[in-house]
């Protein structure tokens, strides 16, 4: 059967999630975020999830949405701070004990969901050795300087953006969108895609950034480019 | 002349910039300095979003939400550019290929420690972004701060009071009053502002500072503060 | 039926492939199968240097040099089809995306060991090439090989004699006389050319065999040898 | 001063190499390989070099000039077997111990010389182990299954082939030209782009496959596309 990963909607697209789920999404600044799917993902529901999200609170995003409504068991970030003095909603749950937090460097949140994806459990590297974020760690000295021991990070489920989808899976971004929704996409069982315009011809090849085998479903929202 | 302003201290910092060089500025203060690259160096400004040639912001009306830098500024891009996804852009700057990286600091240590990340504000979430990268992953890291705290206090230290960045990376500082190496015997003040006495410096700074032999006058064009 | 020619025991496995599925084919005989795709299943192969959709082997006259699978054949692309690095690709074999890899085997244990790279030929240079990274990888590993030696000893065995290039990876194996499934409990055969009874099987086999209670004859359409 | 990566002659690109240098060659399948760059090398004849190359011996790249002419002491490959019963003349030094070997799975080999540009000194894969060439390497289990410990490869010299380059560096590629070349140039201290055409424009940023940061010296030598 011709392969045709279109979805007719994102609760179709995402399809049925379950409690307990690790869930990525992909964004930075304002580019990237799948926020038509993070709706649909409020709207599915599933609880005591895993948010994996370069940051929990970003205001262009809606995971604070997924935070405030108390789906969210524990958040694996780079960036966890509200702006202002004020304690955000993410905050407020965290000082409560009641939402569990991992702060990683950033490189080390993107290479880990890179390994997930590419096979490697386990790979060492200098980023926050010597530091809180690294304590506990396993240390090991490469070429006279100390690393740390990272682990891979997978999912259930990554929601990503980008600009153009074909019916094979193939994504295109614009410019800084594609962030960590390349790495995310490979990192999860089922990863969804977020985007302007889903064609029935396929993207050339030398303009897919994103091959379709880790592309499960595909959601057209329109907008703007 | 008196104290540096940010934006001389951001343009002091600029000055030592090698032609040629790919440059990451962190968040808050250092991204000024991309307002006062020299003209006769051609410079790669890399985001850690991915960005290999960050231009200038984009003019109003222009912005493309999809085009933005490490701070969210939404921007254009340099003659040259190229973008990569943030796993391309941390291998980047994790295996050694930006020269320098300029950082905030709240505090070096005279070994080199860096920390900027976590002021220990109670209850507020930690932001640590890719400031761990940076400084364990970059050819270079010059801290770009003041000298001392808003009470007075200092800020170069022996050891650090606040949390890591990273151990042993920091080589410059550049500050209000003083630009100072960091050297394998500890800090060394290179650049000093006039009216400021060797003791001065040292009453103002937490761990023992020497004064080079060729100490110069720190100095900056009239530039105005934001 | 007699024994299954080369382009027939293809034409066999690319029966079992699955519909939108992503299958690597290793050099020598697996590469025939790509001749033999079921034509109501869409099928991606991919190919170690980086192609997600290799299509048919160009035309002469359109051959494009930088356009090559894993075989150095010049070939064409498939609707849809992508194209990555060296890093990438293997990342997508290592990282669990290939559905099924169909590779040629020296000889199979019954415990799914594979020994399909090294036949210790003296002197000769050795050629690994992404044959450990496939059969490590994928998520199902399938051999495609002659039943027996040409001196008619066994291939499928207790525990392989020539270097191993993965652990307990195979789950099937088809053959010129039978197709076997590498289960917990071992060999089975589930499909067995006419005229080969199960002690002939037996016989040929190095290790235990079970015959599956719904074995089916084994069969292919009359295809020429090349 | 204006950035302009363009070098006159392929022994100016590649510039002084020093005996026991560790060189990366890029090529798959007849697609990558440097050859006007190769014998450039070949006529700066450094000695006691390491090759790091897919293959030792393909019959479409020029290594195997570098071999006979006495100047390879070691090489690591994925491939090292001339084609036919006879020996190669790789295969003759090797038997008669006068070269040295290192054979590794190709997704290893390409994974260690990414982790070589990317700051990750070893990572843990399950390919290879089990067998001869993860033998005494260090095990570990990770999710239930071993894995093996690998280290990263760096080079001093990487000689790549691409399609176009501009005077920033940045390369482009044609169909599966890429292979090792994207990860060789981020692991090497020197990389040496030869392409088909080098512009003095820029590469619009969509079109770049190899960011210029990874490139040191670009070298035109014509040809059809």
């Amino acid at each position: 059967m011709a392969i045709d990963k279109r979805a007719a909607s994102a609760v179709e697209g995402i399809g049925p999630v379950k409690d307990g789920a690790v869930i990525m999404f992909s964004g930075f600044g304002g580019a990237g975020f799948a926020n038509v799917l993070q709706e649909a993902l409020l709207e599915i529901g599933p609880r005591e999830i895993t948010l994996v999200s370069n940051s929990a609170t970003h205001p262009y995003s809606l995971t604070h949405k997924l935070i405030e409504a108390g789906l969210v068991a524990k958040v694996i970030v780079s960036a966890a701070r509200g702006r202002g003095r004020d304690l955000s909603p993410f905050e407020e749950l965290w000082r409560d004990g009641k939402i569990e937090l991992e702060c990683v460097p950033q490189g080390t949140f993107s290479e880990r969901i890179r390994a997930g994806g590419a096979g490697i459990p386990a790979f060492y590297t200098a980023a926050g050795y010597g530091t809180d974020l690294g304590a506990g760690k396993e240390v090991r000295e490469f070429n006279g300087r100390p690393h740390i021991l990272e682990t891979a990070i997978t999912g259930d489920l990554a929601l990503i953006r980008g600009d153009r989808a074909d019916r094979y899976g193939n994504v295109s971004f614009r410019y800084t969108q594609m962030n960590f929704g390349t790495a995310m996409a490979t990192a999860c069982t089922h990863t969804v895609a977020e985007v302007r315009e889903a064609q029935e011809n396929a993207i050339p090849h030398h303009e897919v950034q994103l091959p379709g085998v880790y592309v499960n479903s595909v959601v057209a929202v329109g907008g703007e480019a | 002349m008196s104290a540096l302003n940010r934006n001389q201290m951001a343009w002091r910092a600029a000055q030592d910039l090698p032609d040629g060089g790919v440059v990451n500025l962190g968040l808050g203060m250092p991204v000024l300095v991309s307002n006062y690259m020299p003209a006769d160096r051609d410079i790669f400004l890399q985001s850690e979003n991915g960005i290999l040639g960050v231009g200038p912001e984009a003019a109003p009306g222009k912005e493309d939400r999809n085009l933005v830098d490490a701070g969210s500024r939404r921007i254009t891009l340099r003659d040259g550019a190229s973008i990569v996804d943030s796993v391309n852009s941390f291998a980047m700057i994790r295996g050694g290929h930006i020269d320098v990286t300029i950082l905030g600091a709240f505090e070096v240590a005279s070994n080199g420690d860096l920390a900027n990340w976590d002021s220990r504000v109670p209850n507020k979430g930690p932001l640590v972004g890719g400031a761990m990268d940076l400084a364990a992953g970059a050819k270079s890291t010059w801290a770009l701060m003041q000298y001392n705290t808003r009470d007075g206090g200092p800020r170069l230290l022996e050891a650090c009071t606040l949390p890591l960045t990273a151990p042993g990376c920091v080589d410059w500082i550049y500050t209000d009053i003083a630009v100072v190496q960091v050297t394998a015997d500890g800090f060394v003040a290179c650049e000093l502002i006039e009216g400021i006495s060797a003791e001065d410096l040292k009453a103002r700074t937490g761990a023992p500072i020497a004064i080079a032999g060729d100490c110069k006058p720190l100095m900056a064009p009239a530039l105005d503060e934001d």
